[in-house]
Formats: C-alpha cells, structure tokens, sequence
C-alpha cells in the first residue's frame, strides 16, 4: 500500500461519514422522506473491503447501505438525490435509501429484506465463474442475517460450487433494538467453517486489517479457491436508524460514548498515518475539507433537483 | 371472528388503534398463561411502532420473546407450540417478511388440522402490517392479505378501527384456528370509535378494509354536499367473509365500489367484487368497481408513491362516475 | 407473453406436452449459452416426471444443475445471476414448495427492475407445477397462481396444450422479466394440439386456464347435443392478462364461466370474473360463474380428492344453469 | 436392557418391514392410490429411538414416516387405512402416507415439505419446558433437510433457548435420487456443533447403537440441558418411492446387494441376540410370525374399510 491508498481510504471514510451526517440532518430538519440506516462508526468496513475489489466486481448491500454504495464508487450527489426520491437519483428515485443500487460499479443494490441478497451476491458470483472471469462478489450483511435460513442454504452452494463470493459479517453487536448476543447461538465462526467456508475475524474499526483479511479472501478467490467469510467486529455510533434516539433501553450511553472515543475508524486511521509519517495531519485535514465541500456540493444539486414526473410512477415494472 | 359490540363492551372511552391492540393481549395473557408472544424487538423495543410496550415487563421475557431474525423459523415453532397446547402469537414485523414464513403459514399452519382429519389444532395468531405511504419503498409497504386469503383454513382479519382491532384481537386469540392479523401501519395512533354518519338513503355502497375503511369515510364526507349518500361497508374478515352483508347494501345501493390496499390485480377487491356481483346481479345498475393499490412495487419517492394509492378524492371522482355526476 | 401460430411453427408432428417442454428448452439453450436449470433432481434423474431428461446429456452438469433442497437458495442464486446477465431457469418441483421462495420471487426478482429505476433486469424463469388429483394429498397438490398473478413485476403463465407449452416456454426464456411458469403435473402425456370444436352460434363461454381448458373441451363436446355451444376461451397467461379476448367472447355468448384450480376464494377466477363483469356488463344475462378447486387442503382420499375439483360434468351442470336448462 | 426390551426393538423393526412389504404390494398390484416411501432399510434408526421414548414424548416426522409412526406405537390396522384413503385411518383419510400423524401417541405428524417439520418439533420442546414437564421432542429429518434454511433458523433457537428437541438426521445417502455428497458440503456434524448443539455420529444399522446414543440425548434433554443432533448412518434398501424401480442411473445393483447382505439391522439384531444367547433362532422366528399376522389381519381389515363419506370432504377445514 502507497500513501495515495491509505489517503483514498481516509478520504473513502471520510465521505461515509459526512454523507451520513447530512442524512442525519436532512431527516432531523424534516427535509428527508422515510427513514435511514446510518453507517456512521463502521467506515472501515465498507472501505476496507470495496478498497480490495477492482470495479468490475459485484457487491450486494443491506438496509444500512450508504457506506457500501459510496465505498464502491458511487457519487454523492445521485445518492441525495435519490434519499429525496428525486429524478437524477441512482434508480430515478423508486428505490430509496434501502434500495440504492450502481449498476455501473457492480453495485447490484441495497436490500431491505435482512440476508436477503446472500443469494443474489452467490448468483453474481456463480455468472462471473460461468463467464470464465475472474470477477469476485461482495456480499455485506449484518450479523442480524445470521438469523435467517437462505444465508445457510447459500453458503452451502457456494462451498459445493466453490463459488467466488464473499460473505462479509458486519458484526455491530445489534439487531435492531436486540443485543445479537441474545439472538445468536455458539460460535460464529464456525457457521461458515461448517461448510468448508474458510473464515476469518477482524477488526472492523481497523481499515487496514479490514483490507488486508478482504484481499486475502478476494485474492483466493480470484484464483479459483472459492469463498470465503470475514468477520467484522463494529459498532454503529448512532440509532438503528435515523429516528432511534432515545437508545437507553438497549444500551448505555457509555458504552457508546467508548467506542466513539476509542474506535473510531478515522481516527485510528488518521492516528497511525501521522504516527508513521505517512501523512501530516494538516494533509488529513485537508482531504477533509475537499470531501466536504464535494458532499455539501452534491446535496446542494440533489436539494434542487426535480422529482420525477408523476407519469414514471408505472415505467418499469416489466423491462 | 367477529366482535359483537353488544356482548363484549360497555366502552365510551377513547384509546388509540394500538392501545386496543396492546390491551387486547394483555388481557387475554392475564387470562390465559398458555398465549405467548414472538418476535423481532418485541420485548424491551416493543416492536418498531411500540404497541407492545409494557408487555415484557408486565409478562417477562419468557412469555414476550425476543428472536432472531428468522420469520419461518419463529412461525414454526409457534406452529408446534399450538400444536403442543400453547397459544403463540407470531410478531412478523412488516407483512412484507411473510413472503419467509409462507410455507409454515400455508403449508403447515393452515393444513395440521385438516390433514389430521380433526385431530390435531394450531391455535395461533400471526401479527403483521400492511400498508403504504411511508415512504419504506417496495419491500416495507405491501399489503399481502390476498395470499392468505387464499389459502383455507387460515383466517384473516383486517380491524379498521380501535373499537374491532380489540375485539378482533381477542377472538383471534381465543379461536382454535390460525388466525392472521393485517394491521396498517398507519393506524395506530388512529383514535376513538367509527363516526356514525347521519341517516340518509345511500346511493353508493362503499366496501371498504383496515385503513382504507378511513379513506372511505372522509369520501362519504365529502360526497354528502354532492348529493351522493354513501354506505361504508367494513367486512372486517376476509375469511370469514360476511357475504350477507355486502350483497345486503349493494342490493340497497345498485351502485358498488370495494376498496382494499393489496394489489388490485388478483387481490382481495377480485373476490368481493365477484360475491357482490353474484349476489346482487339484478340489482346492480352498473358494474362493481374496483379500487386497489396501483400494480407497481411500491415506489420510494413521496410524489409517486402516493399516487399508488386509493385516496379520499380518487374515491370521490370513481362514486361520482357510478352514480353518472361527472 | 403470447405464441404466435403464425410466425413460430410449421408443425404437424403430435408430440406430448412434456416434450413441448424439453424441446423448448433444449432449443433454447442450444440457442443462448447463458440459459441454464438449477433444481432438484432435474439433471440424470431429468425431474421426477422426467421431463427434463436428456437435458443433462446433451449440455452437462454445469447447465443442468442438481442443487440441494434449498428453494430459497436457489432461486436467489438464480436472480442473482440474471442480474449478472444469465438467463437462468429455476425448477421448483411442486407448486406447493414455491412457499419457500416467495421472498425471493415476490420481494427480489419481481421487484428489481423497479426499484433501481428500470437499471437492473432479472430475466429468470421459474418453472413449476399445479394441480390435484394424483392422490398426492395438501403439501403436493395445490395450485398458487393467484399468488404470483398478484405480484407486480411477475409475469405468469399457465399453458394448456403441447403447442401452447413450447410457445410459452420459448418466449418466456427470451423475456427480460422473471416468468413463472406453472404445468399441471397431469398434463405431461397429453398429445397433440387443442382440438377445434365445429363452428357454431355459443351461447356460453368457458374461460379456463392450464388443464381445466381439457375439462372445459370435454364439457363443451358433452354440451353440444344437449344444444349449447360453448366457446372455450384460454387466456394462457394470467399477466400479462388478455383482457380484451375475455371480454369480446362474453359480450358475444352473454353468459360466461370462468375455470381454474387454484382455490376458489380469492383466487384467479375472481380477478377473471372482475374482469368480464366490468368489461362486459351490459351484456351479461347472468352472473359470472366461478368453478375453482374447493376451498379445503386437498384431501388424501381419492373419494375425498374427486370431490375438491371441477369436472366435465359439473361443467355441464353449471352451463346448463346458466343457459337456463335445469 | 433386558432380553424383553430386545425382543421388543426386534419386533418393532420387523412390524415396520412387513408393513412397508404389503405397501409396496399394494401398490404394485394397483391397490394402493397415490404414492409411498418406504421405510425397509432404516428400521433402526425409528426403532432405536423411539424405545429411548416415552408415550408422552413428541415426535415429528417425513415423507417417509411409516416407521417413525409405527415406532411410536401406530397400529398397523388404522394406518393402512390411512394409506388406503379410508375412514377409519389415522386421519380419516385426509392425510394419507405424507402426513399420517397420531396425536394419542405423541406423534405430531408427517410431514411432506423438507425439514417442514423442524419448527414444530422444537415448538412442542419449547411448550413442553414452558409446561415444566419432562418431555422431549424428536425430529427425524432426512439428510436432503440439511439444504433447508428453517433448520439453521431452528437450532439456532433451540440453542439459545436450551430447548429438549432432537434432531435426527437419518442420512441414507440420497436426496431422491441425487447422491447426498453431490449437495451437501463441508462436515456434517460441525452444522450443528457450530450452534453450539451437542453432535453424535451413530450407526443407524445398529439398533443398539442408535438406542444407546439417543439414550444419552434424550437424558440430557430431560435434565434440561438442552438440544441434541444424532446423524445416523443409513441406507434405504429399496426406491426413494414405491414407483421408484429402475435406479441404476444414481446407484449400482452392488451397493444396494452389499447394504442388503451385510448391513440389514434386522439380522445384525438378530445374529446378536442369537451370539450372545439372549434369544433363540425360533424365538426370533416366533416373534416375526406373530407380528406378521398381526399386520396382515390389520391390512384385512383396512382393505374392508369403508371410504369416508363424500359429506367429510368439507369437514375439518376449520377447528
Ligand atoms: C427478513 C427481515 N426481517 C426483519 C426485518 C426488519 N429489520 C430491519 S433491520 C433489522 C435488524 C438487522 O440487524 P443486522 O442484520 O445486525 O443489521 P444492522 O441493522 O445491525 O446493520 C431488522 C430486524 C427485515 N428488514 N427483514
Ligand atoms: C421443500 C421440499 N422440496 C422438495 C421436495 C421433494 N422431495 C421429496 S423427498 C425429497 C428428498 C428428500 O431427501 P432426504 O431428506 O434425504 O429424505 P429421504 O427421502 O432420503 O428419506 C425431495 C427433494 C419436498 N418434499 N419438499
Ligand atoms: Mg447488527
Ligand atoms: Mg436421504
């Protein structure tokens, strides 16, 4: 890795996060339809993973998938335009936050049905093998996901058809309001080991270990190998979604107020970058700055854009 | 299914919809230790829209069950539980998660009894929503109670008021059969009982369920000053279906609209519709018209969205039309 | 979604619907390397009702996939390969097990091409059965095309004939949208092309989907000497709908029944019979008639079992009622 | 276990193959409507555990459910009827070969929907602990319900909620006609281990194996310790159903003559008792002779059983 990646990676998360924090905002001052799932606090995953793949390669997204559609290359200004329901957005604004998708960047879309994309990321993964490329497939979900029966079916296939995707666990201690603790039995890793599924943990706070165990399994995959899981242990710094502001009935103030202090991703980012003089904070300061101003810019246009013509509300339900 | 105001209610208090969802359950598992409850958040969150709070810590965690996030893994087990004597009530969270569970529904649930021939029953109720106009886009805001419809041996209910959500509720619970619930999401804050409209001879008969049952309402409004009386006709189970009841007011009427918020292409709207047209043939003077959700996924962007569903004004032009006042 | 005579075949030969069904597939894959089948036992085993067989030979394993008992699973991997560009057909044995993927069909693919603003396609197809009477019992014998004839986004098609089946199937394939494709398991060994009753003033129309168009053929030739002819109407796909066929042939005969298997209540009879009573309401004589399978789990006993389906004679019954010939 | 306990499992097995015998002639000789799945082959597996039952304790059952049913203590008279359609069957006819159930007996039914019955089975644990009893709930499931989802799902809650549930996996080397290792990947026990579910590997050709193994589950349960996975090895020895006839496509005339001549658990019972003189050749003889008439006076009496009346057709539809 060369100073121009960990810069890109910061800049990656950097965007993730000021992204979400204007969704925030737009939702608090009544400006945003709906609801969203914040990705604040679990940056590196999303980068430290999208940062191993080539643009070619696939990636399914969950409820919570801002970070995961900006990670993989998305442009702000759509995604806005698309969280107001607006024409310019990403799906002409039919989808909504929980439905992003960027086809162009292999993005095959968020999913509001939790573990529901496990099979669509397999299948993607399953046309590139068939096309003799060497594309891989990305697919992110919550440990939430590991409640639902189609992840265990889909692993299956992919270990039988030694399959080129890869099962990316973001382990953020909650599902919803529930401790995952008290929804998930045993050990799990052990899951995906059960099928023959080679697994990892890692630090999901530490972009460049999430890099690094990503481009392990992307890289065995690539070569033929088949899949692989990685688990990413992370914490959401903020509500379940943007209205779940009184969180005290699920967990304490504290332990909240310790992760933002301890783990945040950009600052241990940023930290180890000036301690190995990698970069200055100075120069930090400044790729903030210009990604601020570049996601400020690109809710200005979405704010302005029109919303589609009432006459698109029956185009495209058949192709 | 039915809830007899008569015999269950003394009532001049208001409560919201999702008051009278909450006492209906704390009621019956006060009554009976064998009703339990399962579910996604449904302890301490109390659910997504907090209907449930206070159920936990009146009831503790071994009867208000927080599960995994398992759809048919929970409607099965609760499946057996009912099998085994219990009374679970499944929570699925939004009724698009029924598409997970449909087998244990409609394979298992709705068939035990009869494929036992009698001997065995599955005394459950599943809970979900329908509904759209959240701005939750196409996976969050269906309205599925056609499926379930179809399929016998469940029954399904769809309450449109605090009054019939309650009592529903309690006989759902009580019934020896699976029973499903519709609740719109909508409706919860929904308070007090059905306004009675005045007397009047109606001209149009308004078949209407769950919320839309307050679309027809605000309609029959403002249609009053137009010189069109309208009768809103709430089935209030769709399996059960009081027939009588509809095929009754369009004989009275001639002139018939249904309403539901399902798709309207082989949906619940089909079905009345038919019964109706059967049962009134000579009676009606124009075609049973039909009103349902617009057949799209359900979009995200508010300015579509809403188009997508019946509204007060949409149900005014198509009464306006039955009744030849263009 | 509809086969052309015209433009499509030369054809003489008799083949038998199941071969239809191979050849339109064989056809297909030679035709377009990225179709391929994934389900349970459709490779050397070819399906249960063999169907399939031969297929493995000719195009391997890697095309005629054996895949565990994961329906779910499956059709996931399928949509999600579609969307990578293939065109993937999935096998759900029975119609019952579609249960187990209706989030996958409902939620996913019928609902992908919507959702990202027309960007992403899911041309699938998903390929299973209907239909009782082969002592099979209520986990193997029903018939859900009303529930997926209520998606938006899905289209659906119920063949009835050996040339209708390979029509369909060809179509179905090259269509950029998720198909389901329902055949009755007892139609495999049927042969030959819909016979063309003699010409004749009707005086009754039969709408019927899949088998119950043979039924409706058997009823009509019971029903000629008793004088009234019957004009058996197919609509062959229930979305797209051909509304228009429907509504011509009630206005012509004025009496109409509407025939399919799936259960009667909200079922697709009632959307037909919706259909026909709006389109053709001024010309009706009598009420639509729906004939549906009867609104009970399929029973086991073959006793039992005859009783729960429409029969040439109850077609005739049904006519004769609607003629006015009791 | 004394020498009656060992006649008993010997006399059950021996029930189960005679009245899988006179099924498959009834449908050969066009007497039987529909279809069955036999169950010859697999006898020790029902039997072996269904003795480590009580009257009172749960079972859940398969499409291939004759044993599972008679092992629980069905009377062969009642469930011919049930095969034959009539009235007098367990389920007046409703239910036939797929979904014969026995509620007096605990047996809360067949079930022909793959692994459609693991929910139940643990629902009818999970009311049997919130009851405070002591009983337990068995799900047999074939090897192919592993590809279900709604299994992972299940034991993960059983786990989590220590529920008295065992899960019986009979894995007699066939999804219908597709070899099992073609669709199953990775280790088998580790599925359930990785929930944290104690796991046992048994041989289902060995009574007393399979007895002594659900023993130790079935105890454990009853103390209240929780859920148990039992993979029996097994093998069917005839068609994966009655029409099942020519099966040379998926397995060798070889395979199927080797489980026949060496691994029949009829005669491994047999030769034991015999080698360890418990029993006696002619006391063996003596046992099949009685319990064959006993099915043939059953099959007797449900071939001169009546129909149900077509007015029943609509009955039982609702409670
Ligand atoms: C099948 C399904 N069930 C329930 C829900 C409602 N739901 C939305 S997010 C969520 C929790 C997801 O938790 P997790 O997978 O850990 O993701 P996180 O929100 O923590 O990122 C639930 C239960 C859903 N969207 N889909
Ligand atoms: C959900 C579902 N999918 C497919 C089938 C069709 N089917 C019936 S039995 C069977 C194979 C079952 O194999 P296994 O579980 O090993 O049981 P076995 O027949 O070997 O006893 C299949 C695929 C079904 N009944 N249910
Ligand atoms: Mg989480
Ligand atoms: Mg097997």
């Amino acid at each position: 890795m060369n100073r121009d990646q960990y810069l890109t990676m910061y800049a990656q998360m950097y965007r993730i996060r000021v992204f979400e924090e204007h969704v925030n905002e737009l939702y608090t001052s009544g400006k945003m339809p709906g609801l969203a799932h914040l990705y604040i606090g679990e940056e590196a995953v999303a980068v430290g993973v999208c940062q191993a793949l080539r643009p070619d390669d696939y990636i399914t997204s969950t409820h919570r998938g801002h970070g995961h559609c900006l990670a993989k290359g998305a442009s702000a200004d759509r995604m806005f335009a698309e969280l107001l329901g607006k024409a310019p957005g990403y799906c002409s604004g039919k989808g909504g936050s929980m439905h992003i998708a960027d086809q162009e960047r292999g993005n095959l879309g968020a999913n509001a049905i939790v573990a529901g994309s496990t099979g669509i990321a397999a299948g993607a993964a399953f046309a590139a093998k068939r096309a003799r490329s060497d594309r891989v497939a990305v697919c992110f979900f919550g440990e939430g996901g590991l409640g639902q029966g189609i992840l265990y079916e889909v692993m299956n296939m992919a270990a039988l058809w030694t399959l080129p995707v890869i099962f990316v666990c973001e382990n953020n201690l909650y599902n919803e309001y529930t401790p995952y603790a008290e929804t998930t039995a045993g050990d799990l890793l052990a899951r995906p080991r059960a099928f023959g599924i080679v697994a990892e943990e890692t630090d999901g706070q530490d972009v460049r270990a999430v890099h690094a165990a990503a481009g392990r399994a992307v890289a065995r995959a690539r070569r033929g190998e088949g899949p692989a899981f990685l688990l990413c242990q992370t914490y959401r710094f903020l509500g379940h979604h943007v209205g779940d502001v009184n969180r005290g009935y699920y967990r304490t103030k504290d332990e909240e107020q310790r992760w933002r202090a301890e783990r945040d991703p950009l600052q241990i980012l940023m930290t180890w970058l000036i301690a190995e003089r990698i970069a200055t904070s100075e120069e930090c300061a400044r790729v903030g700055e210009q990604v601020r101003a570049e996601v400020a810019a690109g809710l200005q246009f979405a704010l302005a854009a029109a919303y589609p013509d009432p006459s698109e509300v029956d185009t495209h339900v058949y192709a | 299914m039915t809830s007899d105001p008569a015999s269950t209610v003394v009532a001049t208090r208001e409560i919201t919809f999702g008051q009278a969802v909450r006492e209906a359950l704390a009621e019956e598992m006060r009554r009976d230790p064998t009703v339990f409850i399962i579910g996604e958040d449904v302890a301490e969150a109390g659910t997504p829209f907090k209907v449930l709070s206070g159920l936990v810590e009146e009831f503790g965690p071994a009867r208000v069950i927080d599960s995994p996030i398992s759809e048919a893994g929970i409607t099965g087990l609760a499946v057996g539980a009912a099998m085994a004597g219990m009374r679970p009530v499944v929570d699925i969270m939004f009724g698009d998660f029924i598409t997970l569970a449909m087998d244990q529904i409609a394979n298992q649930a709705a068939k035990v009894h009869y494929m036992s021939g009698g001997k065995l029953k599955v005394p459950m109720v599943v809970r979900t929503t329908l509904g759209a106009t959240r701005r939750s886009a196409a996976q969050h805001s269906q309205s599925l109670q056609a499926w379930v419809s179809h399929v016998p041996g469940l029954k399904v209910a769809l309450p449109s008021t605090p009054f019939d959500a309650k009592g529903l509720w309690k006989t759902a619970i009580r019934d020896d059969n699976p029973v499903v619930i519709f609740e719109d999401k909508l409706m919860y804050p929904l308070k007090g009982p059905v306004p009675e409209g005045e007397y009047a001879i109606p001209f149009v008969t308004i078949v209407a369920t769950s919320s839309m049952v307050q679309v027809a309402l605000r309609a029959a409004e403002m249609l009053s000053p137009l010189g069109i009386s309208a009768e809103v006709v709430d089935p209030r189970t769709t399996v059960p279906l009081d027939a009588r009841a509809l095929v009754d007011s369009a004989r009275k009427t001639s002139r018939v609209m249904v309403m539901d918020e399902g798709y309207e292409r082989y949906g619940v709207t089909a079905e009345l519709a038919a019964v109706i047209a059967e049962g009134a043939f000579h009676y009606l003077d124009a075609p049973v018209k039909r009103l349902g959700a617009m057949h799209v996924p359900v979009p995200f962007s508010p300015v579509l969205e809403d188009l997508t569903v019946p509204t007060p004004e949409r149900v005014v032009e198509v009464a306006k039309t039955l009744c030849g006042k263009r």
